[in-house]
């Protein structure tokens, strides 16, 4: 057998056999699909990757993939994985989140996340909906979306994840389109390859909640310039974006975080000797 | 009724001042040398308010056996100035025969003091630091405590040389000769709680917190991972843990909040590492749901709660027994877990390591109930055995094909696939599952999985760990207490036991699961039981109540803190019910 | 997204032709297994009997291939005509209440793209050998087009109500 | 032992399908044209994992008694198709004389249903649909049962003009069509559980869910503010209530977590506008630690916990009693507050008013433990009672100097300045705190504020409203249950009363603060008791245990969810026990 | 009496007669009498004012008040404000923390107090450290501060809260610094003033557990720009800053969210009929 045929192959070994509860058109399935076209591009051992969710639609993604996952509870997911990494550096720790999920109930570990600069990437399935819970607005939804929960829409404005990633720390910030399969595989590999906490958003239509979302195909658009590492220039033009721009936008050069481990460990019994009398 | 505890060799001894007066270092001071000196002792911090600068108390109590509870009274209060007094007046019991030292430089000690009827002497203890250069007059209060306890001069020169180690040379001459200028002073006093001298000691002793202890046992436990948020009174745990993981080869990490903490430390866990948090009340309030992840998910971990005055912020700087409830039945669901409790500073070493033991043992969250008294007094002890437990995590080394992560074992403990072993892929699940860990809302799985959990803690192999069953083990009256309660307790016994009553005791370091068999065994023949806890609602009382079956009628004696249980308290509570 | 596919060489074809055959079938799979666990038994049929015919498709191409040593791709290197593999029926697009004439509208715009796609590299001109095989690839393709043409025509469009559930989703977690 | 419940005039359908079949709307309509039939009835859903188009089960019961439980069997089940009906097996229970009607289309039925020994009978649903222009299977399914079981035919017409209002003419034509359709083919088919034709009734009926019901409840209660974060299955409350209150003047807000909507409300009724949230057990363990705040500042709050199945994210979709604990339990530190529960649909409304009615008369936080049955459930129900309590937050409308927040009152209960008030500023307080409200680590201020707020919940008179007391009050076995278990607990003691067995029935709705006095009374006479629940770990009866002085001997029946208690489960459970 | 005395007294006014437990030499005394200062200014009858704080020692600001106060949990302070607020348009509602009560524990309601946009005024005392805790670093302490808790500094970027406040929609974005009272007085009466959500940090030494911070002294500057409303000129400057610019940075024009109220309430038995059968 010829490299490819273990190519196209290689990316459906890191499918698990449960089928997902998802509603068939979900963007989430292609974004299960880009994660596995991305391992298998890195060639990624998968008993080496872990995978760690909140709850949500999009959070169900561990059970589906053939790596270590942990499904967790809403909102705490980048924390999991934070300890998970900082004990086990030698693994490749994904983090599964919903929009909901990672900047509703999760925001503060999303900053933090950000700030803490651990060598993570964090793949945020953005529908803006709670889909899991049928139908309420989320952080990005739009400030007019009519719904049961807030009637005639929250009139809130809608949340920036990527400024606020920017602004908190990650190294690496990008967005991609779940009606983009290939790029967004291409951006998961870099955000892998990137060390540091790495954010890629992903626009992944609910179509379900948010039918109108299978016209973002119409929206998206390839970012017009170039990603860059210039912090300044990277706010103003994320301050700015009006969210259907895909592609890489940022990429730091921040040292990822890690905890010091000492060279040469001593025994517990050796720290008991500052107790003795 | 409160016996005198004189014929223990045995002293207590405050020590007040405020605005940098510096009473928490003599105090230290003077622990360590009667540590020098082969005494045992205990010391306690209380202050004010204030964050720096605010009226302290140092709280001393030396004797020549263990020590696990303040005295019923101080026999020698010494103050540097009386700011504020009136707020440590409840703390301060003191009786007719207590000896108080009184600065004249302060004008005449307030009527709180002189309404105790003590006999008040006055020292110029401000005049005579003035007369020694850069001499201050803590350290000539120290000096005259040494002298009046009966501490050897050299012990106290050892102390202040390793405490003000780095301070330089001249430092420590000034503070030296400050000290030994109250010594010289004690001569002339009259004091008749002079310690023995000791007669040499077989087993090493250490001189050590409850924070600390937790922080050692957890590390002798195995933890290699620690995250958490800082709350008074847990957070020197974690000053502690941070440079003693350092040093073992482990690591903490300060999270942006104890939601962040425990799900670090469960994924930690999951990766194959013994995680351990540490908090009080609120964190631990905030703390629950994900504790529920880690029971059902079956990750172990260990949270340490150092238990403070409650309700809400509470009072944090005091000790009370009131996170019992919320420690057993705080996790929403039913979500067996583990529930442990030292029953001494020294037993905080042991408990700590027991409860990684467990944790690890069972894949399940232990939670470790300490408290401020505990946490935060520092101790003379002797030297804690290390049981060096065989913690073993049950893991999979090669995984064959469907490996079922809850798979139901027998016992309930399924062997853990620790990322990085090959084929053992799975998702760790905090939704209701099958035995591979995909979601299922059926009803077999569910009750399989409730089985499991149940089981696999229920069925586990205690031992005789459970409890400590001392005292007058054949006596009909028993007496069943937890936690930092047990000190006092076990003192307020022997003086009864002096005047020829006797009970037993029953101290149950394992809280949860319920353990009704042990405890009926343990009470077996006795005809009435008192519990003694330190809580408004009588927490444990209830629990016991609920969950035992208790073979004899049971009596509560509760109350809140902030005060801590005395002895003589204790005995007068003790002695009425037996007699009733 | 590139207009001309630039293909240069019969392994480059052959690698685009593998992979977009593979992908088209593991597409189909997984929309027959979507639909099966939404109940949709006759949609998940006819996608399971199209995902079978593209692996026959998947037989050919690796016949063709035969010792021929293929490059390695990553996803992103391909140069299809579009977002993905031509003629991966698009994912997006399916509902839980398709229809059989959803379903083979989706695969006649697949079957078509894939098409174009051979099509692209007959336009691009170059090597003949690759002209050759794209030709035979445009064939076959070509009837494929015309066949889920016919199984179309079998299946009126539904009215406009198709996706009208009178239940409501249901809560979840 | 289950005994059949045909006397009652009753009959419990079930109507499957899948895929946008379209059986939850059928149900709907079926209770709807059941209502105006003059019959009681209770619809309950139940589906799979799907969001969307996954397999869902109607189950529905008719009755011309009021119907609180599922019944043992259901009497009718027509399977739309039986795709993945496995799942639902054992949600269906089935009886030999069961009639199910299968679709020939969808080929044999499976044989989880044939092994039952039900009578199968074909129908051509889908044909039937066919044959009328924009038919659907569904709604001849609708005709086909609302046929067999009696329903007239203008009162289906009428359901389905109220639920296809909007959907045009000609939609509601073809449902009708194809609804007769099956109506007509009904005549053909033998089935012995036709309902009586109602004779009318005197009492104003509703057609209310649990969850619909406790928000009108707490609109009734004076709710003007509610924060939430969405979950199941509290996410109705909150969906009907943000329609709700924006009619009666106040407002709903989505909150970003439930850290943020417990906050949100405790500010609101600071301010002096009565607030609530609702969640389920993972919202409600990340509320405790505010709660607690609620509960030391004194500020009234309302919160909700539809209980799902646990522990963790656990089982969302079904029904459990598991969080009775962390409601008890769930708060650090000694934090008295009320928990009640309803004991049945119609009783969300009463309940919930009473909670606000409690929370703002003790000033304290009232959680009231609901569940997803409860919640969920749609019932047809006797229009509740406005019991309009006189509601009355104690407040100071003028204040001179020296306004003490938290003054020592009698009862415990001090009056509260909201702000805008001249002269009441005050700072609420969650450390421990003088009467003032400032911060206080003393003895006195701390048992003070510990008595005050257990006296004020403790002395309130809750009138016959701690518990209904019902069935044969002078029995001396008694049956102890709470929540949504008393609906079938109630049918399963009517049973036995109709085969010679009395038992009393106490249900409690004031779970805390315990009413051990009451509890006693009611079981006056009593000389066992059993205690019936839906959790896996007995936690009603161990609190029961704990808290109250149970005069006689008590048992305990516990399971966990997700099935729903039957009647014939609970007649053969306490037959047994009664005969042991 | 001259005016300036009436004003001075009438500062005072707003001081209860509770005596602050700080430490003498903390920032956060300045602080207060900046803000009994700004209220005075404005007119504002006490009993129209509340005060809400979590935990810390800034958070101890309520009862030196004597306005209304709340002295809740810690991290929520926000939030609680919020539903005040919401329930009460009329009171001026003011909320007080620190940088660990604020950004840490408290991040998310920060995030989503900003975006909300709800007309409150919230003033973080930044002292870069956990003063009420014994000195454990904040989010905005600087990477290398050595402390017990993280020996040698947490090795993390310091958190910018002003560009977060802009990145997550505050309409009003100061800062100011203890040791200028009359200018800290004088943004706290524009922040007041300002509809919608207001984030004035305000640099408060410790001087217990960081002495070094008597420096910030000679730090701080006025910000050599004038403040503007040009988000993306806004973010470009905020995220270059070196946090020792004083002065308003960012006036927004957004409408403050208020919960909508109907002009014809209906009583509860009204809404009752959609149950009758
Ligand atoms: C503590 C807690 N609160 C609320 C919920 C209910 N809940 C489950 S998923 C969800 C929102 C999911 O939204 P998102 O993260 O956007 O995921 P999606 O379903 O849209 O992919 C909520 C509110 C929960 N499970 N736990
Ligand atoms: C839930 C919870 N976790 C932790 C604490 C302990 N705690 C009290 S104040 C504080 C930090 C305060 O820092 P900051 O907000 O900067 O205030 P400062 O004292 O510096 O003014 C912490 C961690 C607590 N009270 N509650
Ligand atoms: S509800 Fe929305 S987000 Fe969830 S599976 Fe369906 S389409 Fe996807
Ligand atoms: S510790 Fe620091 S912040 Fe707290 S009062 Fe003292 S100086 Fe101020
Ligand atoms: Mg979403
Ligand atoms: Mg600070």
């Amino acid at each position: 057998m010829n490299t490819q045929t273990v190519s196209a192959s290689a990316a459906r070994a890191y499918k698990s056999d449960v089928k997902p509860v998802w509603c068939p058109g979900c963007g989430d399935f292609t974004v299960l699909s880009a994660i596995t076209k991305a391992f298998a591009e890195l060639g990624l051992p998968p008993e080496q990757v872990a995978v760690v969710s909140g709850i949500g639609c999009s959070s169900r993604i561990p059970a589906y993939l053939n790596t270590y996952g942990f499904h967790g509870v809403h909102g705490r997911a980048t924390a999991l994985a934070t300890g998970l990494k900082l004990a086990r550096p030698d693994l490749t720790v994904v983090v599964a989140s919903g929009d909901g999920d990672g900047f509703s109930i999760g925001g503060n570990h999303f900053l933090h996340a950000c700030r803490r600069n651990v060598d993570l990437t964090y793949i945020v399935m953005d529908n803006r909906v709670y889909g899991m819970t049928k139908g309420q607005p989320s952080p990005t939804t739009e400030p007019d979306w009519d719904n049961a929960l807030t009637p005639g829409g929250t009139g809130l404005r809608a949340f920036n994840p990527l400024v606020i990633a920017l602004a908190s720390g990650a190294n690496f910030i990008a967005r991609g389109f779940s009606g983009d399969p290939v790029g967004t595989a291409r951006l998961i590999v870099e955000a892998i390859e990137t060390p540091g906490f790495s954010f890629v958003e992903v626009l992944s239509p609910c179509v379900t909640f948010r039918p109108d979302q299978r016209d973002w195909r119409n929206a998206v658009r390839p970012a017009p310039v170039q990603p860059t590492g210039d912090i300044g220039a990277a706010a103003r033009r994320l301050m700015t974006d009006d969210g259907f721009n895909l592609g890489v936008l940022y990429v730091g050069s921040r040292t990822p975080y890690q905890t010091h481990r000492t060279a040469a460990p001593v025994s517990p019994s050796e720290i008991e000797q500052q107790f003795a009398v | 009724m409160s016996e005198d505890s004189a014929e223990f060799g045995n002293v207590s001894i405050a020590l007040t001042g405020s605005g940098g007066a510096g009473v928490i270092t003599a105090g230290a001071m003077l622990l360590d040398a009667a540590a020098r000196a082969g005494c045992y002792g205990m010391f306690v911090r209380s202050s004010g308010p204030q964050i720096r600068g605010g009226e302290a108390a140092a709280l001393i109590r030396l004797s020549m056996q263990p020590v696990e509870a303040q005295d019923d009274v101080f026999h020698l209060l010494v103050g540097l100035d009386w700011h504020n007094i009136e707020r440590f007046a409840v703390e301060l019991p003191l009786a007719a025969n207590s000896l108080v030292i009184a600065d004249p430089a302060n004008g005449p000690p307030p009527e709180v003091i002189i309404e105790t009827g003590a006999r008040i002497v006055e020292v110029p203890l401000k005049d005579m630091a003035k007369a020694v250069p850069n001499g201050r007059p803590n350290m000539v209060a120290l000096g005259l405590i040494a002298g009046l306890t009966g501490l050897p001069e050299e012990t106290l020169q050892a102390a202040l040389a390793k405490v003000l180690e780095g301070k330089g040379e001249k430092a420590l001459q000034a503070s030296l000769a400050a000290a030994l200028a109250g010594l010289a002073t004690s001569a002339g006093l009259e004091f008749d709680r002079r310690l023995p001298a000791a007669t040499g000691h077989e087993k090493s002793r250490w001189q050590i917190s409850g924070n600390q202890a937790a922080g050692l046992g957890a590390i002798r436990g195995g933890v290699r991972f620690v995250a958490a948020y800082p709350i008074t009174p847990a957070t020197e745990i974690l000053e502690w843990l941070a440079a003693g993981l350092a040093k073992v080869g482990g690591a903490l990490v300060q999270a942006e909040d104890e939601l962040a903490s425990i799900n670090m430390i469960i994924g930690a866990s999951y990766g194959g590492t013994p995680a351990l948090t540490a908090t009080s009340g609120p964190g631990l309030a905030l703390m629950t749901e994900s504790i529920g992840l880690a029971v059902a998910s079956e990750v172990p971990i260990v949270v340490i709660d150092v238990m403070r005055g409650g309700p809400s912020t509470g009072i944090p700087t005091k000790s009370e027994q009131s996170d019992l409830n919320i420690a057993l039945f705080g996790l929403h669901g039913d979500a067996p877990h583990i529930v442990v409790a030292p029953a001494s500073i020294g037993d905080c070493v042991f408990t700590a390591n027991w409860a990684v033991h467990l944790a690890e043992s069972l894949q399940v969250p232990a939670l470790v109930l300490s408290d401020q008294f505990l946490g935060q007094s520092r101790a003379i002890i002797d030297q804690p055995a290390d049981l060096a437990f065989a913690t073993q995590r049950l893991t999979v080394e090669t995984v064959g094909d469907g490996y079922r992560r809850y798979a139901l074992a027998a016992g309930g403990v399924s062997p853990m696939a620790i990322p990085g072993t090959p084929g053992g892929q799975y998702t760790a699940e905090g939704l209701e599952h099958t035995p591979r860990g995909m979601p299922s809302s059926q009803v077999t799985d569910h009750v399989a999985q409730l089985d499991k959990r149940r089981d696999k803690i229920l069925g586990f192999d205690y031992g005789d760990h459970w409890a400590q069953i001392t005292e007058d083990v054949d006596s009909d009256l028993a007496i069943i207490t937890w936690g930092s309660t047990a000190g006092p307790v076990r003192e307020a016994l022997n003086r009864l036991r002096a005047g020829g009553r006797t009970f037993r005791l029953i101290v149950p370091r394992l809280l949860a699961p319920a353990s009704p068999q042990r405890m009926a065994a343990a009470l077996r023949g006795v005809k009435r039981a008192l519990v003694i806890e330190q809580s408004h609602s009588a927490q444990f009382f209830h629990y016991l109540r609920g969950y035992f079956d208790l073979p004899c009628p049971a009596d509560s004696y509760h109350r809140p803190g902030p005060l801590p249980f005395r002895p003589g308290e204790l005995v007068e509570q003790i002695a009425n019910w037996s007699a009733a | 997204m590139t207009e001309n596919p630039g293909i240069a060489s019969v392994a480059d074809l052959l690698a685009h032709a593998h992979a977009m055959e593979s992908e088209a079938h593991e597409r189909y799979l997984d929309l027959a297994e979507q639909l099966e666990l939404h109940r949709n038994v006759e949609v998940a049929t006819l996608f399971r009997k199209l995902a079978q015919i593209e692996q026959l498709h998947v037989r050919k191409i690796l016949d063709r291939v035969g010792a021929l040593e293929l490059p390695h791709l990553s996803p992103w290197e391909y140069r299809w005509l579009d977002d993905e593999a031509p003629e991966a029926a698009s994912i997006g697009e399916a509902h839980y209440m398709m229809t059989p004439h959803h379903a083979l509208s989706l695969a006649l715009r697949a079957e078509q793209r894939a098409l174009d796609f051979y099509s692209s590299v007959l336009e691009g001109g170059g090597n003949s050998s690759v002209q050759e095989l794209a030709r035979e690839l445009a064939v076959e393709e070509r009837e494929h087009v015309e066949l889920v043409k016919t199984w179309l025509a079998k299946y009126p469009e539904p009215g406009a109500d198709w996706a009208e559930d009178p239940d409501p989703p249901v809560y979840q977690e």
